[in-house]
C-alpha cells in the first residue's frame, strides 16, 4: 500500500510525552537529523531513546537531550569527543542510561521485530552488564538472557524510499535501521528520495514496505558530523 | 446430517467472494494454500492489499500467463506468481519475522476443525498421514488477525465448527472469523456468533450441522455472493 | 578471501557418513539438484538433512532419500504430490522425522548462524508440537524454547557468487539458503556464474562470503519441477 | 617500575607491525578501534586479509584521499573508509551474527588490563567516567580468537598485564596473546607464557613490570620490528 507522505513537522506531530523512540545511525552515518529536529520543535518530553551513540555536538540527537527532552537513553557508547551534553547531564543525574552491549542492543532490537520476547547470548557473561540477567548453560557454554526491545517509533534515514516504503540505505548508513524499521509500532523515514513503486529492484530491497508507516522527502539531508564540525547548534 | 437442496450453498468461488470482503483497505495479507487462494482476485476494486508468502515475497500477483512462469517464483503452494510494482524478495527467517513479529494484518487459512474458543486445527487429519505442517503454526501465532474459509461440514457430513477439535491444533484460541459455504461466523468470549446465514437456512438448520451451540447478535444477516 | 572452485564431486568429496547437511530449496525453488546428484554420486550415508520439505519425484533430495542415505529429516512439511518416496520410507520406519514448523526452523538455523543457542517464540505453544518444549510466560504470554540448529555442511544454489564467495540469489529461490550459508561449517555453493570480486553491488549483496567456503559453476542448472515433470530419475 | 633506556620499546607502529605478522593469510578480522587499527597496513605482502567493522561492512580499505570522505562510509571508530572491490554491507544485526556466530578469526583489541587467565578488561577504567562498551563484549565471546594489542604497562607504570583484572571484565578468559611495546606473550591455561622480548630487556626485567608470574616455554625470541 501507499504510505502516507508527510512533512517534517506532521510526521512526528502525534508522538508523545513519555514515548519509546528508536533513532537510527551509528554516530552521524544514518542520523535522521532533519526528524530529530522536528521532534525537538514538536516538543514531546520524558522519551526514552534507543540509538547506539547519544548524540554529537549540539545538533540532532545531542540537542534533544540538552533540551531535557529525554529521560533514558538505551545505547551502548554513550562517550565520544563531541558527546559532552549526554555527559554533562549523566552526571548531574538528570538522565538514566541503560548500557547494552552493542551486538546485544541490535539483537534485542530486531527479535523485538520478529517476535522474539527473549534469546541467549554469550555477550556479557561474567560481566558487570550480565548483573541481574538470567543466566543458563547450553552444551557447556555459560549464557545470559536478554529481553526483546520495542518502540513506540522509530525515526530513520533512507537514501530511497518507494511509494509503498521499500527502503534503500546509504553505505553504513544502514546500521540499526532495518531492525528499528521492524521492531516499532510507528515507524518514521526520511528518504532522499521518494519514488513510485518499481524504483527499487525487488531483489535489492533492504527494508520492505510493510515495516514502514510514514515517509517525508528530506532530499538535501544534513550530515551529522558536517554541523558538528561547522559548530552548527539547533534550534 | 445433510442439508435440504433448497439451501443456497455458497460455491468455492462465492466463499472466497465473501471472505475478500472482509478485507480491510490496505492490508498485509497471508493466504493459506487452496482455497484461501482464490480470496485475492475477489477483492472489491479500489482496495489495495499486498499479499505476503512465507516463502519470502511481499506484493506478488496472479499467475503469469502460460510459457512465462519461472519456476524459481512462487508461492508458498509453490504456483507461479508475478512480481508486481513495489515487490520486495526476502529470506525466510526475515519472512516469519514478519509474521512472528505481529506485521501481517490478516491470514485466511483452511480448516480441519474450528472451535468455539479459536482453536484451529488443520495440519493433521489423524495418525496415520505424514504429518506436514508447513508454516501454518507461525501464521496463526503471529498474524494479527486469522480468518478461516472452509466447507461448513466434511464431505460426509460431519461438522468442521466444533466445541473442542479432536485433531491435533495449529493453534490455541487464534481464529477470529468463519466463512464457510452456508454461514459468516464470528467467534468471541469462547462462542460462535452468527453473522450471516445463507438463504433457504435458518438458525436452527444452520446448528444441525454445527457442533456447538450457536449464538446471534441480532438476527443473522443473508450470506449472498454474486 | 577467494574462495576454493571445485568441481561437483571435489565439492563434497570430504562429506563424511553421519554428516547433517543442510539443503537449500522451497520445493524446487532453490533446489541445488547438481550438488545433491554429487552427493548421491559420493556415497556418503545416515545423513540428518535439513530442507523445508523431504523430496520430489525421483531427482535431487528425493534420490537421496530413495537410496537410503539419509537417517533423519528436519523438515516443516513433508508432503506433497510428489513427495511418494519420503512417506514409504517413513511409513516403513526406515527414516525419522522431525517436524518443526517453517517459521520455527527458519529462525533455529539463523539463531545457529548467529551464535543464538536458544530463542522463545510463541509458535506451536498449545499443539502437540510443543510437547517436550520448555514453556515460559513472557509479559503475560506463554512461549516455548527453541534450539539452534547447525549443520555440518549447507547445499545450495546461487545465482551469481563473486570470487570471495558473496552471494545473490534468483526470486524466491533465496528462501532458507541465506540462513543455511550461516548455520554451516562448510557451505558449498553452485553459482549459474562466479565473477570477479566487484561484480556484485556491495549494497545488494545477500549472502556476504564470510558465510561461503566452497564454489561450484554450474551454469544451466536443471531446474527439479521440470525434471519430475519430465519423470527424470536419478541416478 | 621504570624501564631502562637501553631497552629497545617498540613505537606505536612497530607493535601494530609485529601484531600483523601473525595475522593468518585469509582471515576475517575486526580491529578495535585505537592502535590496532594500524596493524592493517602492517599485513605482510601476499596474504589476504578481509576486514569487518561492527557497523555493517566487510571487505573495506584505507582512508580515501582527502575530499573524497563519504562520512556514509565509516569504520566502527567513525573514521572514513573506501569499498574495496568484493565488499559487502550488511545492517547491525548480520554484522553481529557474524562477531557472535563465530565467523571471525580474530580480533586484535586495545585492553586496560589482560590477566593472565585471558580475562579482558578493556570497556570501564573506574567508576567516574561515562560508561561505554560498544561492541567489545560481543567481539570477545564471539571470534574465535582474540590478541591484545597494548602497551606494557599504563603510564605511570603500572603492569597491564595482571594477576586478576581490577576494573570491570569485558570477557572472561577470552584472550589467547598479547602484544606489547616489550614482549609477546601467550596465555595458556591460566598462565602468561613469554614467546619474544625486546632487545635489551630480559626475563626479569620484563617480570618487573608485569603484575603476574611469567613462563616460558623455550628461551623467548627477540621481539623486533622494522
Amino acid at each position: 500500500m501507499r504510505k502516507p507522505v508527510y512533512d517534517l513537522a506532521g510526521a512526528v506531530a502525534d508522538i508523545p510525552d513519555g514515548a519509546t523512540i528508536m533513532i537510527g545511525g551509528f554516530g552521524g552515518a544514518g542520523a535522521p537529523v532533519e526528524l530529530v529536529h522536528a521532534l525537538i520543535d514538536q516538543g514531546a518530553r520524558e522519551l526514552t531513546v534507543v540509538n547506539n551513540n547519544a548524540g554529537n555536538g549540539a545538533v540532532g540527537l545531542a540537542a534533544l537531550i540538552r533540551e531535557r527532552r529525554v529521560r533514558k537513553m538505551i545505547c551502548s557508547f554513550p562517550r565520544s569527543a563531541d558527546s559532552s551534553v549526554f555527559q554533562e547531564l549523566y552526571a548531574e543525574g538528570a538522565l538514566q542510561l541503560e548500557l547494552v552491549p552493542q551486538g546485544t542492543l541490535a539483537e534485542r532490537i530486531r527479535a523485538g521485530g520478529a517476535g522474539i520476547p527473549a534469546f541467549f547470548t554469550r555477550t556479557s557473561v561474567g560481566t558487570p552488564l550480565a548483573k541481574g540477567k538470567e543466566e543458563r548453560e547450553f552444551d557447556g557454554q555459560r549464557y545470559v538472557m536478554e529481553r526483546w526491545l520495542k518502540a513506540d517509533y522509530a525515526l530513520v534515514k533512507a537514501r530511497r524510499a518507494d511509494a509503498y516504503g521499500n527502503l534503500l540505505y546509504n553505505m553504513t548508513a544502514r546500521n540499526f535501521a532495518p531492525l528499528m524499521c521492524m521492531a516499532a509500532a510507528t515507524t518514521i523515514v526520511q528518504a532522499s528520495e521518494i519514488v513510485e513503486p518499481g524504483g527499487i529492484d525487488p531483489e535489492a530491497v533492504v527494508t520492505p514496505g510493510i515495516f514502514v508507516n510514514r515517509l517525508v522527502e528530506v532530499r538535501a539531508p544534513a550530515q551529522e558530523e558536517r554541523l558538528v564540525a561547522e559548530g552548527v547548534r539547533y534550534p | 446430517m445433510s442439508i435440504d437442496t433448497k439451501v443456497k450453498k455458497l460455491t468455492r468461488q462465492q466463499m472466497a467472494w465473501r471472505a475478500a470482503q472482509d478485507i480491510a483497505d490496505g492490508s498485509y495479507v497471508n493466504l493459506g494454500i487452496g482455497l484461501p487462494e482464490l480470496v485475492a482476485r475477489c477483492v472489491p476494486p479500489g482496495r489495495h492489499v499486498t499479499y505476503h508468502t512465507e516463502n519470502g515475497l511481499l506484493g506478488f500477483g496472479e499467475r503469469p500467463p502460460a510459457g512465462e512462469e519461472d519456476p524459481d517464483l512462487v508461492n508458498a503452494g509453490k504456483k507461479p506468481v508475478t512480481l508486481l510494482p513495489g515487490a520486495a524478495l526476502f529470506h525466510h527467517s526475515d519472512s516469519f519475522a514478519m509474521i512472528r513479529g505481529g506485521h501481517l494484518d490478516l491470514s485466511i487459512l483452511g480448516a480441519f476443525q474450528v472451535a468455539q474458543n479459536g482453536d484451529l486445527a488443520n495440519w493433521q487429519a489423524g495418525e496415520d498421514a505424514v504429518p506436514a505442517v508447513g508454516g501454518a503454526m507461525d501464521l496463526v501465532s503471529g498474524v494479527k488477525q486469522v480468518f478461516v474459509l472452509t466447507e461448513h461440514t466434511t464431505r460426509d457430513g460431519k461438522p468442521k465448527l466444533v466445541d473442542a477439535c479432536s485433531y491435533a491444533l495449529t493453534g490455541a484460541g487464534v481464529v477470529s472469523r468463519v466463512f464457510t459455504d452456508l454461514a459468516v461466523v464470528d467467534i468471541r468470549d469462547g462462542h460462535f456468533v452468527v453473522l450471516e446465514i445463507v438463504d433457504g437456512l435458518d438458525l436452527a438448520g444452520l446448528q444441525a450441522v454445527t457442533g456447538a451451540p450457536l449464538h446471534t447478535d441480532g438476527t443473522p444477516g443473508v450470506l449472498q455472493a454474486p
